[in-house]
């Protein structure tokens, strides 16, 4: 069994506005990966269900893949489609 | 090759950015900027709200200018200024600036800047209406020419 | 489409020009500007001296006006202005600004106009060193993409 | 026999500055093609021979072709190959 640990995840724009909230927090088993980071998230706030398929995943300030794994100490954020430009 | 990167809620000017190319080599200055539309398919806009994932941001713009700097190693130096929080009708929300010795570099790094901010940037845009607001997600298929991602 | 075409011996703005494209339905500015370089084929280049056909230079930049026009009708508006006399290191000698509503016509139709202008504008350029001056003509084959006559 | 005519003709850049004057008058049976006044101002300034080759020339602010007929009253121009921008 690995440990649970908790997953600070920062929304933006559209997602940070559905949820009501800049951060939501997660608990998990540690490590994870983004996609489950992210399924966590759409049950713990089922208003950002919606965006979720569209949305990318950022940890550490990088975009990465659905696979990718996530410690609890990480920067993860939800990022909805762009607009910027 | 020099660079300058800001995310920031002031009023942009095309001049001080390009003021930051200033080199004695460059022969050609071409530069990008977005302004805030007053309609969107016809319905009236009354202002933008835009918000950004400020230190990502930053580091996508850093990226950008290394994506441009392998593509054109002539290109002097690249300034990208992108403004966050409320614009208003007619106000500049993005500045991309590039010189290089010739302007054929110049004008096709500046249009690949553009582009790829416009597909990686972490900014959201939200239009205000009179009767709503919506968050407007950038479409493609409308890239400049030169301007694909490697 | 409006236009604004302007033979000067005085010093170009990026900021002035750009302000004459003013228009809420403009969402995005492209500008190109050509800057006096320091060196030719590494000699040192000390000053320059521009030379126009000034009523045919006019002439030429509203031909070329038509020409961006007709090739892209949903640009709002267009602006050159062109340095003739004495230029310093650094200064510019030429900037081309168009407005559009979307960034793919402003910078093609940009890249187009400082093409057509190195092409056709009836000026001259001196380049003078320490030890004596050269005509200088514009060497093509280096025309920038989507720019080439029509 | 067509009348002679005097073409004043505009000279510009390396033009200008080889011939040391920025018009020159040239004397031809009128109408003349742009070829002929061309060729008149090389017998009438040697010192513009080895420009006329690369240039182009303007007949009322317009490129016109070496066949273009010109009249006495044109504002006829000389122009080599240009460097703006």
């Amino acid at each position: 069994m690995t440990p649970p640990g908790t997953f600070n995840v920062r929304l933006f724009g559209p997602a940070r506005e559905a949820a009501g909230a800049p951060v939501l927090a997660v608990e998990l088993d540690a490590p994870a990966s983004a996609s489950e980071v992210i399924a966590a998230l759409g049950r713990a706030c089922p208003a950002l269900m919606p965006l979720l398929p569209s949305s990318r995943v950022a940890v550490n300030r990088a975009y990465v893949e659905a696979e990718t794994a996530v410690e609890p100490g990480d920067e993860v954020a939800i990022l909805p489609p762009v607009g910027g430009g | 090759m020099r660079t300058h990167f800001e995310i920031t809620e002031s009023p942009l000017s095309i001049e001080a950015l390009v003021a930051r190319l200033a080199d004695p080599s460059a022969g050609a200055v071409a530069t990008f900027s977005g302004t805030a539309r007053n309609t969107f398919a016809g319905k009236e806009v009354r202002y933008l709200e835009y918000e950004a994932y400020r230190p990502m941001a930053e580091q996508v713009l850093a990226d950008i200018g290394t994506e441009i700097a392998i593509r054109w190693p002539h290109v002097i130096a690249i300034a990208i200024a992108h403004r966050v929080g409320r614009l208003e009708i007619g106000e500049s929300s993005v500045i991309v600036a590039v010189s290089a010795p010739h302007r054929r570099e110049a004008l096709q790094a500046c249009a690949y800047g553009i582009d790829r901010l416009k597909a990686i940037l972490p900014v959201w845009k939200k239009e205000v209406f009179a009767d709503g607001e919506v968050w407007r997600e950038n479409v493609f298929g409308n890239s400049t020419q030169g301007g694909e991602p490697p």
